[in-house]
């Protein structure tokens, strides 16, 4: 299951729809949205996909780990929207027969879908606002408000 | 030749939103140049990938007029 | 917190206890009970811990990993007594402000967990039972039912 | 002096549940040799520590007669 939703995400369902009888192990990452960054407090995070692309994207990676590590089951959920500190931005969730393999698995999913995956979020802080990652560090330092 | 471009996140708003080109180049390269020259404020960002028909394109990909044309700023999912 | 129960394990209340407005990332693992083990049908695991003892281990677990990697919030929960394929037996939960450090922390916490907290598990097959672990290997394989 | 072993797992089957013992020896190394002459099915484990007051206890860790003494065959949770 690949899904890109506006709704609050069910950490749960997700973990259920990776879980496998054959499985022994199950890794899963929740990604939250924390209340500082840049040291600043932030009000809320906005987050928006070329979704169509997202999905296709997320599918490319997971069939890459599917290849390199015995998956028995997968999911991975991602949250659009306004996402206010503690919400939970993505899940992912793998399982597999054996430990090592799912948290390996896991780590790559998320890892590669931060880098390649059309999704992009900006912070939202009391006295300006910043697309991350946007621009090299030097210059988001001297970002306007 | 039109084309249709869509832009997310940073370029979206730099941009404007989505945007008809009249487009007289050939390839992604070409179109990057027009978009730079359009909107310096795009030079600036980390990077500026090109989704052509929902696959990112490298600069010799050519453009058709029905093609699905995303800018893509640097991605911050998760 | 850690938690050893005869009752079935909200895996949501221990992602819940590990989380923390200041982390961005949760890792979280989980074992289950496999429906197979040695090409055979598990019909169920029985499991026992010396339970002060299994929580005093598991607390040195955590204070090695607190001191390695900064936790911003961790959870513990091991399921004791008979335990059907596809129930979970042990969720380790670990948040903190990057995932890396998540990842990293959660997988030391298990395989610290499996190599030395007081806690044994029987397979019960259709034909037998064995203790995990209590043999080596050649002598599981012969071993009487 | 009178010691109160407790076993879990295989060890607690092979030596047939908690036992008292009226032990001769001093140490840890002493009592596991106790345990193996008893109950020689020990012997073949991939493992046999000893747990003294909850701690795993080396073998020249002396016993003392209220120490709470636990036999702890090879661990397998998870």
């Amino acid at each position: 299951m690949i899904k890109i939703t506006e709704k609050s995400i069910d950490v749960q369902k997700v973990i259920e729809t990776a879980s496998s009888l054959g499985a022994g192990a199950v890794n899963v990452f929740i990604g939250t949205v924390r209340n500082t960054a840049h040291n600043k407090n932030v009000v809320w995070l906005e987050y928006e996909a070329y979704e169509s692309m997202a999905v296709a994207e997320t599918r490319k990676i997971i069939d890459v780990a599917a290849h390199r590590w015995p998956l028995m089951g997968w999911a991975v959920s991602h949250r659009i929207g306004t996402l206010k500190p503690g919400e939970t931005a993505v899940v992912v969730a793998v399982s597999t027969k054996h430990r090592k393999e799912a948290f390996e698995a896991c780590q790559y999913i998320i890892d590669q879908l931060k880098e390649h995956v059309p999704i992009f979020k900006k912070e939202v802080f009391e006295d300006g606002e910043e697309w991350v990652g946007a621009r090299p560090q030097a210059q988001a330092a001297t970002r306007s408000n | 030749m039109k084309i249709q471009i869509k832009a997310y996140g940073i370029a979206r708003e730099i941009m404007g939103g989505s945007i008809e080109l009249e487009f007289a180049g050939t390839t992604v390269h070409d179109l990057r140049h027009v978009l730079l020259v359009a909107h310096p404020q795009l030079i600036g960002l980390s990077s500026l990938l090109i989704a052509v028909n929902q696959n990112y394109a490298s600069d010799e990909v050519k453009l058709a007029e029905h093609d699905e044309v995303v800018i893509i700023p640097p991605v911050s999912g998760g």
